[in-house]
């Protein structure tokens, strides 16, 4: 090459890769957009709520003294809730995907079933509160119980199950498939041997990110007309009720009244006094821990899988 | 061992595992292969090559009813399975049933991410086999089959998956023959592997040939050349030569499979 | 010929069946030669057929080379090995011939400095090295076409070869029988038909290549009616 | 043993505080939940039976009432504290510290909407400054008392101001801009004393200024932005001793319950009278159907009642 | 081999039980279709009854939302532009950021800053929503008056900012996945063309993950549309017909949480209005989604 | 054309484009390359050979600077381009300038997931050409150096992944010679490829040869024989023999080099 | 020798080594056979020969078809290759020594028909056919064990073998010469003493096939000086 040609291409060269400087600069400005709202949020409800973060908040009821208010029922009723919304979901969202993914003959029937999978996934979650209104409360008389607070978020995160269980399933190589086929199970064998246990790293995923969405949701559970003001949990199976003397039954919980984080943190951040906004920042502190939790807990289950199942 | 009453002779091949008549299998509307005679021998390897496309696969896959597991796809005329003398593709003979018996090695090796020993007792698993003792047995029977017994012995508890390529689909032999089929498919079991791992199992598939009947695919001819007694030459869907796998090469009846051998097709 | 996807290849084979023809060409002129120097007791044609089997010797190294390099590198089938295997059998065969050819100009040309009595019946031997030349010429066009009827007709020729060849030998005992003094060039001329008569094996082998070629059959050793059985 | 309570946000803190004291000193053999899903949600349930006690910051509607005469539930209103709205505007604001029913009229009626839009368009007196406007939002107790109580009718409003469910967001807005004015609750602006300032309001032309304090509304002449709010009983609910327990806890110290989470108690005779009300078994409500202004405790508990 | 031709034979039992489990099955994916057909039924069966009072031509032309007041009016546009308006902005500053930080994460950063900065920014979607209004109204939107001092307290471009911001994660995360799953070799072969790593992820990388991206983009939509609190809180509740972002607004969403947290009675028509106006956001979800469905199959991967 | 002054000229195979010489490669601690001396000789094809893992694709991606894109991997010792004389290895050379100047063909066909014609001019849009009537000149001459011409030029607009493979890694050689490649890489370009498709390629590399240098990278022997001017023996990470490859098929010159295409490695 | 990774290809070569030798040891056995019977004029060995000749035929075409099989089947290369094209070129050589050994037989049986005379120096012949049938058995033992300085020993050997020849053709003269009725036996021997020195002629070539494969150089047509600088 002659040198003057090299001379050419050394400067083009050089102005191409200012775009790399350039972009690289972009692209960390933009990154850290949403890393500094996530630190100014987090510091500044750390700023408000650290005060109140204490073994007596997590343990105490709400009260109308800000400083003896505490989330225990908020916590206790976003747990049971979960475990509803998990015991809900899990399955009929993994089946649903099983069926969707290794059953369903491709016709117009499961068409529609996908693309109503699609489409709820993109349903609004206040039209779920709807939904749940009319068809848990009302329909079903479930009430304003746990019940329907969990079924009401299975519905929401069912499509995240089924998606992200769909894609787990979709990851397994076909190879893997037609090898059990061959060797002479049947699609229930193939399905259960291989398939579940394989993307189960992938389902478990899906089902967390789920959970922890479902978790700061706030806008469905108030439209079922979440309750706020709880002073006691949900009774205990098999235990003896103080107030009657009879024994509880083991699913009595579930009809239970009960509160959830973020309802106990929206109605704490529109009271009149000021120490309710710690309470409230409190609030959203521990919400914040507990989808970090999760996720960390999802990061942590698809390495550990990664690590062991490669095809 | 005297072969079966049952097994018809066939005067190339002897005596015959299985054959294929007038068999002809559409892809929905796609007619994949038509009318194809082929004669399977007991014990004997018979390969089948052709270019991209011509239907290997497919006719192959016919043989333990693999396209069953996807829609719209047809087949028709006959498979005759021996001494059963039972058209396998007929509506009431039970795919699961015909896999439990003719098994099949992938292109790219696909062991199950679990354990070695899992891997090779699947088979037995998926018939309903609890005795540890004979699962155990048939494990290491399987795998000295497969000569790959004194690679893995230490370590059956470990993955699978973190065999070498090789051993990977000496393992996916492994797990075929711990099912103690009959007839055993190939569907270009070395694409995926190096030189050495495909001698490999280019070795083992002469070892195993006295105990089971082989029905091999393979894009590559010299393979075929290599490891088989009787070659099939497929093109576009049809069954153009049959023969002798030594005759195939050095004189083969039909121009066709002459151009393709020797790299003149077009 | 159809053509190969390397055309690579195809060149490769088309320079071999190049040298092929081009080393039956040099020795079918040393028989030529060898013909002329008999007859004509031409020094000069004698003595360039000792040079050209040189040339003979070493194309039949080039090519054996070449072929090997070609199965190393090409992995033949069919046809092609087919062909490759025949070129090795006929350039053999026409190294033997190119051999034979020296020795009749070798021996012609003692025989012509020994006296040359020209009594002997040198022109049935002219007429038999004529054929054998012939022969050659026929096998290498039969071999370069792959026509197995040519060929055929070339193994034939070779049996009236071979007849002519007892009669001249037994002509010669006569002659030798009658006056001792003849022994040595009539053992010349021996030999001389002897190497003519070696020439129309070598083309007959050629020709039997050429069979072998053509349509995979190995008809060499076999009696007329087993090669007519096997070529039907 | 379980009372169910439910309905207004704004009643919602009394309720608390009372079932907060009430369980402690039952020790906790009965409970009580309190859930807020604001006043029509709550007479929803209420008149379905499906809570016990609904917390109402408006007077029962008339349609809510045939849904309640339909499922056939009675039910006792009984006034537990007055909440006063307050106007509130910027600290900073000089001009606006006294302002007539008929000046904020002028403000918020329908047909000052797109119009009225600079504080002189009030008064020529006031500064040439933007008017800027916030309130309650338009499906709650406050919007409805309070376009009641200024405009004449209620749901009367112009629609182009800050609405905002949150009264603590009026105070933010308000707070921020010289030219703002707002109304919310009395609660708010005591705990917000520092951030806003409050306008004494003047009932007509001739009628003194009167600021918004515990005394003024107590005593009645906070007028005509004090109003009371209520809970309605059900009275098949009232039969049970729980609820019966609850209720005459519940009136015995809204007096200084309310005071303490920032309402405005009722005068000590209203909550005997409300007490002998619920114990006689007083069905029905002394509104028609409708918002009245104005009105005493004491001769609301007296009225007759309609079904 | 007597039982030999019978082993072939069909295993009644075997099928009668996958036959059941796949029932099963059926019915799980079924729920699906079930749970969509509840929302709509829910949604007509109390739209109806709004309907009987307000017609279709009204709700779709008049361009006042005031169910409330005194003189209801029932158009439902300045919901709808509200919606799309707060949207729009949300989109205008996701769409961008997401991909520049996709690139960025995917083409640029070591791979030890992007395994921190991604699940960080995934928590990003943690917190809950009610803390993001309260963000756009006491922090954003401030910010924003001193940029634009005529700014109302009650804007949507404020929350559309927060809304965006919050749904950068979705559009990264999403289109990064996309643009990981561009195969190696194709980035190689661009690099070994001579391309810089500015070329190579603009005019390969992108247009490789171009399906993933757009299903990103329909998903932050979506999401964008669907997202309540934070328009409730800091958007002002005050339907509004405008397309400017500069002035409050209420969104479908934030109409809904507000009646159904609100006084009115239930029954009444303005009560009913909220399941009309859930109908009205579902189509326009469905609509979004089935552009989204199209648009991915159009540019479906391929390399 | 008479070669350039600065070419040097090897005994064995002339005036040379490129060599290495004590050139070693690192993956990190991983020693994958030792002292690597081989000639590249101008406009012939060299292969390389050896068995898997041995560091074949490690060497022929030294030679674009390949490894600079991933982190921890390490060059020592020197590759030289000829007629420069600059080793391509060093700190101060521009990887970017070197691989404009060093084409590479891949494994997979990997063309971009835009139109035949985009892919063809993608190398002169990267060096920010933009006169249309250059870049579709270019563009020709390419597909037609690449014998893919006659078959897309009716359809440069329709979608390059929509060709078939070998049609495909057709279009990636002609996209990489767009670029007027002094030398050009081939990683296994066939090994994705039916063998008709490989003849194909294997056919324009015979005809590319005379305007441009060739590596080539293959687990096929025969491919190398057929392919090559010259082979590379290569084995655990060392050059274990250089001929011209006629005589290393033939006659190898070290034990391990026959062993290994004899089909003897253990 | 190592073995392949196939252990089938190492049957298959093992088998074509085997069948060489075989067929290496048929046609020695032909030569010790013609020896018997023309020294002891034993009209069972010649027959012998004769029905051996059969068999030398059939091996030739069977191995000559396995190593086409083997090529067609194993792309060999290198070593591999040059033992199946050495392998080839043995065959060839070994078939045509098999030739002369029954070509000896049947002129043996003329010669013993025709009365044999007892005075004609058959010693000598005897002698040159157990050289050449030593030269066989050693060139097979050089080839099976590719050993290079054992092949050049045979190689030098023809040379030997040759001068023997001429020798033994010139003493036949002065026999003819001396009395004419010896002309038509002595041509017998002749013939004989012909077909011996060609015996040894293909164990020189079998030699140098030995060294092919050995060492990948064709010292064909190459002097004793070219060899030695080309297996230096
Ligand atoms: N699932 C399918 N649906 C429709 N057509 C198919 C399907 N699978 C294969 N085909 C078509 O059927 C024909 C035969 O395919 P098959 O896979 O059997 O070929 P093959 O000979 O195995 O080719 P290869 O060597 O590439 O594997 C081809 O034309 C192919 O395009
Ligand atoms: N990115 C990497 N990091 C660490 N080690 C590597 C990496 N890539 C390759 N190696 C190792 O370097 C050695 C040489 O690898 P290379 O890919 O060059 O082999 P190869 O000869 O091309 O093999 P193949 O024929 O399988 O492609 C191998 O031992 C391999 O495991
Ligand atoms: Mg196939
Ligand atoms: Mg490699
Ligand atoms: O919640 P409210 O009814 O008091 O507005």
């Amino acid at each position: 090459m002659q040198a003057a040609e090299l001379q050419t291409l050394r400067q083009q060269i050089a102005w191409r890769k200012r775009y790399d400087i350039w972009f690289g600069i972009l692209g960390l400005l933009a990154t850290m957009v949403g890393v500094l709202t996530l630190v100014a949020l987090f510091v500044d409800l750390i700023m408000d709520g650290y005060g109140r973060l204490s073994w007596q908040f997590l343990t105490s009821f709400p009260s109308r003294r800000a400083s003896e208010a505490g989330i225990l029922s908020a916590w206790v009723g976003t747990a049971l809730v979960m475990l509803v919304t998990a015991a809900a979901a899990i399955p009929l969202g993994v089946a649903a995907a099983v069926y969707l993914e290794e059953y369903a003959p491709r016709n117009w029937i499961t068409d529609i079933i996908e693309i109503n999978v699609t489409n709820l996934a993109g349903v609004p979650s206040i039209i779920y509160g709807l939904l749940a209104l009319g068809l848990f409360v009302y329909l079903l008389d479930f009430g304003q119980s746990i019940l329907s607070a969990g079924l009401t978020l299975a519905l929401l995160i069912l499509p995240v199950i089924i998606v992200a269980t769909r894609e787990a399933l979709r990851a397994i190589p076909i190879g893997i498939r037609e090898a059990a086929y061959a060797l002479g199970a049947s699609k229930w064998q193939v399905v259960s041997h291989h398939l579940l246990p394989y993307s189960s790293g992938g389902i478990l995923t899906g089902i967390i990110i789920g959970m922890a969405r479902a978790i700061g949701e706030t806008a469905p559970v108030i439209t079922i007309g979440a309750l706020t003001f709880i002073a006691f949990l949900p009774p205990l199976p098999f235990t003896t009720d103080p107030a009657t003397g009879a024994t509880v039954g083991p699913f009595e919980w579930l009809f239970a009244p009960f509160t959830v984080l973020p309802i106990q943190m929206f109605n704490w951040v529109s009271r009149p006094q000021a120490a309710f906004l710690e309470n409230a920042a409190a609030t959203g502190i521990v919400i914040i821990i507990a989808t970090l939790a999760m996720n960390g807990i999802a990061i942590w289950l698809r390495y550990r899988i990664r690590k062991t199942i490669k095809w | 061992m005297a072969h079966d009453m049952n097994m018809p002779t066939h005067p190339v091949v002897g005596p015959l595992k299985a054959e294929t008549s007038g068999f002809h299998f559409y892809y929905g509307d796609h007619h994949a292969l038509r009318n194809i005679d082929m004669p399977v021998g007991d014990k004997k390897v018979t390969a089948i090559i052709g270019p991209s496309g011509c239907g290997k696969s497919t006719l192959l896959r016919s043989f333990n009813r693999m396209h069953d597991l996807y829609p719209g796809n047809r087949y028709e005329g006959e498979i005759r399975l021996y001494p059963d003398n039972v058209n396998i593709i007929e509506r009431g003979v039970d795919p699961i049933e015909v896999r439990m018996r003719i098994g099949m090695v992938f292109q790219k090796p696909n062991p199950f991410p679990k354990s070695i020993f899992e891997n090779v007792a699947y088979g037995l698993r998926v018939r309903g086999e609890k005795r540890r003792s004979v699962i155990e047995e048939k494990v290491e029977e399987a795998l000295r089959g497969a000569a790959l017994w004194d690679e893995v012995k230490d370590r059956l508890d470990s993955l699978a998956t973190n065999l070498s390529g090789g051993q990977q689909q000496r393992l996916c032999i492994a797990r075929a023959l711990a099912a103690d089929p009959e007839l055993l498919l190939f569907d270009e079991p070395t694409s995926a592997l190096d030189p050495i791992a495909t001698a490999g199992i280019e070795e083992l598939i002469g070892q195993i040939k006295h105990r089971v009947t082989i029905l091999i695919v393979t894009h590559n001819m010299q393979q075929a050349a290599r490891v088989s007694d009787f070659t099939a030459f497929m093109y576009m869907g049809e069954l153009v030569e049959f023969s002798p796998t030594e005759e195939l090469f050095v004189k083969p009846k039909k121009q066709q499979t002459e151009d393709y051998i020797t790299g003149r097709f077009g | 010929m159809e053509k190969h996807l390397s055309s690579q290849f195809d060149e490769e084979l088309n320079r071999i069946s190049t040298q092929v023809l081009e080393m039956g060409g040099v020795v079918e002129s040393q028989l030529r030669s060898v013909i002329r120097g008999l007859y004509q007791h031409d020094h000069g044609a004698i003595q360039q057929v000792l040079e050209l089997e040189e040339r003979v010797n070493r194309l039949e190294i080039e090519i054996d080379r070449e072929i090997t390099s070609v199965m190393s590198r090409r992995q033949p089938t069919a046809r092609d090995l087919r062909l490759l295997v025949g070129v090795s059998r006929v350039i053999v065969n026409l190294e033997r011939a190119g051999d034979e050819a020296a020795r009749v100009a070798r021996l012609t040309q003692e025989f012509i400095e020994a006296g040359a009595p020209r009594a002997l019946p040198i022109d049935d031997l002219v007429n038999a090295a004529k054929m054998a030349a012939d022969s050659i010429r026929a096998t290498l066009d039969a071999f370069a076409r792959l026509d197995v009827s040519a060929a055929l007709k070339v193994i034939e020729e070779d049996d009236r070869l071979d007849v002519m060849y007892e009669g001249f030998v037994r002509k010669l005992i006569t002659y030798m029988m009658e006056d001792p003094r003849m022994i040595t060039p009539c053992l010349s001329l021996l030999f001389l038909a002897k190497a003519v008569e070696r020439v129309g094996d070598h083309a007959k082998n050629i020709a039997e290549a050429a069979v072998y070629v053509a349509m995979g059959k190995d008809i060499r050793h076999a009696s007329p009616q087993e090669r007519e059985s096997a070529l039907k | 043993n379980l009372v169910k309570v439910d309905g207004s946000s704004t009643v919602f803190p009394i309720t608390e505080a009372v079932a907060e004291d009430f369980q402690k000193a039952t020790q906790g053999k009965i409970k009580v939940t309190v859930g807020i899903s604001g006043t029509g949600g709550g007479f929803k349930k209420f008149c379905r039976g499906e809570t016990d006690i609904s917390n109402a910051s408006r007077p029962i509607l008339e349609q809510e009432m045939k849904a309640c005469a339909e499922a056939g539930i009675k039910f006792i209103e009984l006034p537990v504290a007055y909440d006063a709205l307050t106007v509130i505007i910027h600290p900073k604001n000089t001009w606006a510290g006294e302002l007539t029913v008929a000046d904020l009229k002028k403000m918020y009626e329908p047909a000052a909407q797109g119009k009225v839009n600079n504080w002189n368009q009030i008064r020529s007196t006031f500064p040439n400054a933007p008017l800027k406007l916030a309130g309650a939002g338009a499906d709650s107790g406050t919007f409805d008392y309070f376009t009641e109580a200024i405009v004449g009718k209620a749901k009367s409003s112009r629609g182009d101001y800050q609405a905002t469910e949150d009264d603590n967001v009026t105070i933010q807005y308000v707070s921020r801009d010289v030219n703002a004015i707002g109304y919310l609750g009395l609660a708010y602006y005591l705990e917000n004393k520092d951030k806003v300032k409050a306008v004494a309001i003047k009932k007509d032309d001739k009628s003194p200024a009167v600021l918004p304090s515990l005394e003024t509304v107590n005593k009645g002449t906070y007028q005509p932005l004090s109003r009371p709010i209520f809970i309605y009983v059900s009275t098949k609910a009232a039969e049970r001793p729980e609820v019966k327990q609850f209720v005459e806890y519940y009136l015995r110290n809204a007096a200084k319950l309310s005071k303490e989470v920032g309402y405005v108690d009722l005068p000590a005779k209203a909550y005997e009278l409300a007490l002998d009300n619920f114990r006689k078994g007083k069905v029905g409500t002394a509104f028609g159907g409708h918002a009245e202004v104005g009105v005493s405790v004491e001769e609301l508990l007296k009225r007759e009642m309609k079904h | 081999m007597a039982e030999a031709s019978t082993r072939l034979h069909i295993n009644r039992q075997r099928q009668a039980r996958e036959r059941l489990i796949e029932g099963i099955l059926f019915l799980a994916a079924s729920s699906a279709v079930a749970v969509t057909v509840a929302i709509v039924v829910i949604l007509l069966y109390e739209a109806a009854g709004f309907f009987q009072h307000v017609s279709i031509v009204e709700f779709l032309t008049n361009t006042q939302w005031t169910p409330m007041f005194e003189n209801p009016q029932y158009g439902i546009l300045p919901l709808v532009t509200g919606t799309l308006v707060t949207a729009g902005v949300a989109l205008l500053v996701a769409v961008p950021t997401g991909v520049v930080v996709a690139i960025y994460l995917s083409e640029f950063a070591p791979a030890a800053v992007r395994e921190t900065i991604k699940p960080f920014l995934e928590l990003l979607e943690g917190v809950p929503t009610v803390v993001y209004g309260y963000f756009a109204l006491l922090f954003v939107t401030p910010l924003l008056q001193r940029l634009m001092p005529d700014l109302p307290g009650f804007n949507m471009l404020g929350p559309g900012i927060v809304i965006g911001i919050m749904i950068i994660p979705y559009v990264s995360s999403v289109s990064e996945d996309a643009m990981r799953a561009v195969p190696m070799h194709l980035r190689e072969g661009s690099y070994a063309m001579g391309a810089t790593r500015f070329q190579t992820a603009t005019r390969v990388v992108f247009p490789s993950a171009i399906s993933g991206v757009l299903a990103a983009f329909i998903l932050g939509i979506s999401r964008a549309i669907g997202e309540t609190m934070v328009v409730a809180v800091a958007a002002g509740q005050q339907p509004n017909f405008t397309w400017d972002p500069r002035e409050p607004a209420a969104t479908i969403t934030a109409y809904i949480v507000q009646v159904a947290m609100g006084d009115l009675p239930h029954g009444s028509i303005a009560y009913q209005s909220i399941f009309a106006a859930g109908l009205v956001l579902v189509l326009m979800t469905l609509v979004f989604n089935i552009i989204g469905h199209l648009l991915r199959r159009k540019f479906r991967e391929a390399y």
